[in-house]
């Protein structure tokens, strides 16, 4: 048996943990995760960290290492999707899908609109592409609090400091104080994948695991977290 | 500073006020903690001093969270100050009280280890030529601790410039209200190619804080000087 | 009574328990290194909170344990001189000389603080800070600070000691008006016998935290078991009126009817002083002696006679003066017949007659 | 702690070791460093003092890519260290590498307020009765600052514990060899659900934390009666 | 010459410019407050450093200017007696006194520790820290400190002023064993008249930072306008030998014939002595004296008058036991009609032979 080490984004903590042990049990290499932002991540691959397996929350850092050739692009894989959904308290109530006659500065009532870093974190890209689409993006502009992970916006809904947030479905799922008000179209927005790949230097079980990542007992862990997949 | 954009002399701008009030407002909390710290045995002492330290170790995002919870929208000392007039909820107000905050342990360690040098013989000469506690603190102890103090102040200072998780935690990164320095460099650095950015960014970072030692420096060294007779 | 001790307090190698009650003027705490004497002043000042104990100046009470009553520090109106100084180093001379006039009450008595300044010698560095000064000029400095604090209470733990002669000199007198014109009570700790007979109303002497004696200061003086620096100290205070100045230098001084000659001093012609005459400087003649330098020669009849345990014995003479006492050898009482009763003359010196030993006005005693 | 699960209980093992080796190892280069801000006027003082305060100032995760660079397997220092036989990058070395230079500033600053605080006029009796300037120091400089010492010591174990940003960056997060107490809370804070968790690793950290303070403040204290006089 | 000092520095209310050889022994530096006592003694233990100058002990060169030696202090050997104790508050009393004794050279000489202790009265405190003590008790334990570390030139300021005379009486005897039998240069500062009389070599008057007379210690007293503590503390200086202890508690001295009687001294007969003898304490008579309490009588012929200013001239008598100054007022020099030539007697009272003018062999002058 030997080691595996993967360099995870943060958001899959919990789906990883669960995966990595089924992995263990069932091929006797042990699989140590990582969890950090990308961004950090992808820092580290680039410069030496002896990670076998690289998941990354964006495909704009996985396209930097693959240019420079710290992954083995054969191995890519686009293994998850997400969705971006619109939260809110307890006491808002649910549009379904968001379209762009939603009156989303009524709905804030002067509050602010909790979202990740609108330029620099994923979650906030993809959320301020789809307000744009949607004509939207100049009217709230000036009402978006921006935190450093999807996670911190998550809380400024569920404290009640921001009347209406834009996180991942996987993210808003769990936590009881926000209800799910909307979904954005996924056409919005660039697709929101995963990607995952073998860094250069992985060890041949790296591919074993990123295989079983796409196998079906796999798949049923990411979508009990509210992960799209890919292909379904 | 022809180099940076205006976004980030806004930042730049934003980060001297939130650092300069921050330090400003907790100075004078910061030297009665460190004086009743110092100075005084009081049941519960020991739990003051475990809260003042309190930012130092919790990791800040947990700081942020924590400030969240109290000085929110929601949370009771926010309703509080909302109903005296003052909002901090994502107000520069609210970055100053978290870079105040996850300073003052540094202000509060430097200011006391201060006032314990100082001789209790000297203030003991100031009471018994007529002066109150209050005026022997005014007039002999604070003088004497002055270094300790524009030591702290300016640690303190450079602490809240520097200071982003509770920060962006607590009141967000909004561009003109919220968005300090750290803060852009963090945005900086999260995406591919914005090292640059980020570099310059950290530059006059450190330029500032830099030029806040010095000046720390120097007039606590003056300071020094004074005190123990040039 | 102007000042009233009772201290009980443990310290780590002995017991402090002691009670006087002292006249208005100048108290001496006298004892060795180590009897107690900074820890009594510090209880006064209220640095020290004694386990027991009541100080009261002129029947205000500073503290009382059985009543609870404890005033800080800074209520008492006190000038403390420190043994170690305590000059505030962030401050100039002349900031540290102005301290406590900041607080003292407005219808305090002052100080003229330019005259404090002179007298003191400190006037060339008021602008500077403590760290700059000699040893000899912060104490100095020091003194000038709690005199110019207006205190109803002055205390003063050794405070010449660090000084030279001539400045001890200069700074003495104003002990004496302060004890005698102002009337500020003073508690004054000292090991100098001169500075002792010069100003002291009444002396305690303490050892291992206890009053072993305590009376006035010529009680006290002309008690050798007793006096502060032993037998050499010993010596007999007489009340004098100033009469003469003479063109060669000399004052005559009336004593009871008898003349005094000393070296010039500075007091107005008709004023009253203390005069000190030690013991150890006063030759006794069966008679009347002739052809000797020293020009003061009183006649008296023997009163008394200590024998001590040493060679000396301490022979009181009544006089016109009032009483003389002189320290002379066993030997000689017996080679010239001394006893109780018998005439004889008691030679005192002129040169004998230092400045140190003429003070202000004899209030006590 | 039957609470916490084997992944914790290793965090926690791990974030005690890197703190304790952080500062055990950096508590000689503080004095040094203290000592000579503090008495020595030479050239290149200024910068020193800067250089010390950098981690202070800048955003941790600035400092984490830094040492990234530096002491990572391609940075210059990395590889030299690596001739040695020490490798850093992304083991808990590297972890005790990044607290420990994360804590140095406040380490430094706590010594050398208390060297300030000690009367030269000491030393030089000690330099007069035949002890050598290390003699001296040795003697009367080092017990008299050892509350300073201690106060500074646990202030930079404290702070060991809570750094976060600069660690994850630095040597990543990987559990048993660089997964701190603050990085398992950080991952535990990223995903749904982990509220609980996070919490009871918070909770430990500052019962740890202020454990620390406590017996710093206890040995602090009885060393300064010790200096003082009991 | 033991020990040589050539000094030049600015201080800022005054420029420090002196030089002095002094010949082995004590050396004592008198001056007023603030006149550079403190800072030459400082710049000899190198914790100053002068813009320029030398100094050396007994040829050993501590540091030199023009040739850029400069020894730092540690590798000076000395033993510094601060005027403020500097004690390490650190250390019990009995580490602080043995602190100076880790560096002593293996074949320095030793005091014996428990000989210092208890000669200063510190036993029972040695486990105790210096905050706790009092004043005098601190300085005490400073001399031991600087006593115990085998030094090769004491400097000592001002060391006694905070003691009590009963416990200077007991310190300055081991001042004066350094001096005479194990030859140890001692700088010593004081403003007291007896402790210059009784150990020093030689005196060096400062004023605002300048030697303003240096000489021979009986040189320098017996001149009324440069000794230390003014015209009080003039005096002669006699070499003497103890011829017998008598029964009722005197010591018969011989001085070159001549007999004199004092109180019990300790020394054994036969030894030789140096004894001070004020000169305010003689009185003249131009006749022998009868009847009087004082045992000692010396007949001489009157050498020289010298009038000063004030009241009093010195007069000078040539006896067989060496000169004698005695002070005595014009009015009296007048009125025994003495002039050089002229046979007189010196009358000096028993008594007033203190103790503390009786000091061990005469060394240099
Ligand atoms: N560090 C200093 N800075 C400035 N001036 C100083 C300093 N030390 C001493 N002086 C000045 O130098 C002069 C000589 O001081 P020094 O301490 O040598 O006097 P001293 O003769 O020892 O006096 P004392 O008998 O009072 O101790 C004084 O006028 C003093 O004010
Ligand atoms: N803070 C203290 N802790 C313990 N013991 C103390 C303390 N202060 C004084 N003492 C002890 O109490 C006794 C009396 O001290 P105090 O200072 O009153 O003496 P003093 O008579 O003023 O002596 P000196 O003339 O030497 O100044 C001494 O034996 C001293 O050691
Ligand atoms: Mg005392
Ligand atoms: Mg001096």
């Amino acid at each position: 048996a030997s080691e595996v080490l993967v360099f995870a984004a943060a958001s899959l903590k919990n789906a990883l943990d669960k995966i990595g042990s089924d992995f263990e049990r069932r091929t006797g290499h042990e699989v140590t995760v990582s969890y950090a932002a990308s961004s950090v991540l992808a820092r580290q691959i680039q410069l030496g960290a002896p990670a076998d397996v690289f998941i990354s929350a964006n495909v704009d850092w996985m396209d930097v290492l693959q240019d420079q050739d710290q992954i083995k692009a054969n191995t890519r894989v686009d293994l998850l999707g997400n969705r971006l959904v619109l939260i809110g308290g307890p006491d808002q109530t649910g549009v379904g899908e968001i379209r762009a006659d939603m009156d989303l500065s009524a709905a804030l009532d002067g509050g602010h609109l909790a979202m990740a870093l609108v330029d620099a974190v994923p979650a906030g890209i993809y959320g301020k592409a789809a307000l744009q689409n949607l004509a939207l993006w100049e009217e709230v502009q000036s009402q978006i609090a921006q935190t450093d992970n999807v996670r911190a916006a998550l809380a400024l809904v569920a404290t009640g400091a921001a009347p209406l947030g834009i996180v991942y479905r996987s993210d808003a799922q769990v936590e009881e104080r926000v209800q799910v008000l909307g979904t954005f179209p996924s056409d919005l927005h660039l697709p929101i994948i995963y990607p995952a790949a073998v860094t250069t230097w992985g060890r041949p079980e790296a591919q074993a695991f990123l295989t079983y990542l796409q196998s079906g007992p796999a798949r049923e862990v990411f979508a009990d977290q509210g992960f799209a997949l890919p292909g379904s | 500073m022809g180099w940076l954009g205006p976004a980030e002399l806004e930042a730049l701008r934003l980060s001297l006020r939130v650092s300069f009030w921050a330090t400003l407002v907790t100075l004078p909390f910061g030297i009665f903690v460190a004086y009743a710290l110092a100075r005084w045995r009081f049941p519960g002492r020991q739990l003051l001093n475990g809260l003042v330290h309190l930012p130092l170790i919790l990791p800040p995002v947990v700081t942020g969270y924590l400030l969240l919870l109290t000085f929110g929208i929601q949370g009771p000392l926010g309703k509080l100050l909302a109903e005296l007039g003052i909002v901090v909820a994502f107000r520069w107000t609210g970055a100053a009280l978290a870079a105040g905050i996850m300073a003052f342990p540094l202000m509060v360690r430097a200011i006391r280890l201060s006032i314990e040098a100082v001789d209790p013989k000297l203030e003991q000469a100031g009471a018994t030529l007529g002066a109150s506690r209050l005026f022997v603190f005014a007039t002999v102890t604070l003088p004497m601790i002055l270094p300790g103090v524009i030591a702290g102040a300016i640690l303190a200072f450079a602490k809240a410039m520097g200071e982003f998780g509770a920060t962006i935690t607590f009141v967000s990164n909004i561009p003109g209200q919220t968005q300090t320095l750290p803060s852009a460099v963090y945005a900086f650095l999260q995406v591919p190619g914005g090292e640059n950015a980020a570099t310059r960014l950290v530059v006059v970072s450190i330029i500032i804080a830099m030029g806040a030692l010095l000046l720390s420096e120097y007039v606590g060294r003056r300071a020094a000087e004074r005190v123990s007779g040039s | 009574m102007s000042l009233s001790v009772r201290l009980q307090h443990e310290l780590p190698d002995m017991q402090l328990d002691l009670s006087f009650d002292a006249p208005p003027g100048v108290t001496v705490l006298f004892g060795r290194s180590g009897s107690g004497k900074t820890t009594v002043v510090n209880a006064v000042a209220g640095l020290l909170r004694p386990a027991a104990g009541r100080v009261a100046v002129d029947g205000w009470e500073l503290f009382d344990t059985e009543q609870g009553l404890w005033l800080p520090p800074h209520r008492r109106r006190l000038g403390y001189i420190f043994q170690e100084g305590r000059l505030f180093p962030h401050l100039t001379v002349r900031q540290n000389l102005s301290y406590g006039r900041w607080f003292a009450p407005k219808g305090a008595r002052r100080e003229n603080p330019d005259k404090v300044i002179e007298m003191l010698g400190i006037g060339h560095m008021l602008n500077r800070r403590p760290a700059g000064l000699s040893g000899g000029e912060k104490q100095r400095v020091a003194i000038g600070r709690a005199l110019l604090a207006s205190p109803r209470l002055i205390l003063a733990d050794e405070p010449l000691a660090a000084l030279d002669d001539a400045r001890k000199a200069e700074i003495l007198p104003y002990f004496e008006r302060l004890r005698d014109e102002v009337s500020v009570p003073i508690l004054y700790v000292t090991h100098a016998a001169a500075e002792v007979a010069r100003l002291a109303t009444s002396v305690v002497a303490l050892q291992d935290g206890k009053v072993v004696r305590h009376g006035p200061a010529s009680d006290v003086l002309a008690d050798p078991s007793v006096a502060p620096a032993g037998v050499r100290a010993v010596g007999a205070v007489l009340q004098v009126k100033v009469c003469e100045h003479h063109a060669d230098g000399l004052t005559e001084l009336d004593a009871g009817g008898a003349r005094l000659f000393l070296p010039r001093i500075p007091h107005q012609i008709g004023e009253d002083l203390r005069i000190r005459i030690p013991a150890q400087e006063v030759i006794l003649s069966n008679k009347r002696p002739e052809g000797l330098s020293a020009l003061n020669m009183l006649e008296g009849v023997v009163d008394s006679i200590r024998a001590g345990e040493g060679p000396g014995a301490i022979v009181s003479v009544k006089t016109p003066a009032g009483p003389i006492l002189a320290r002379v050898t066993r030997r000689s009482v017996a080679a010239l017949g001394l006893e109780p009763g018998c005439v004889c003359f008691a030679v005192i010196k002129t040169v004998a007659l230092a400045p140190q030993d003429v003070g202000g006005r004899l209030n006590a005693s």
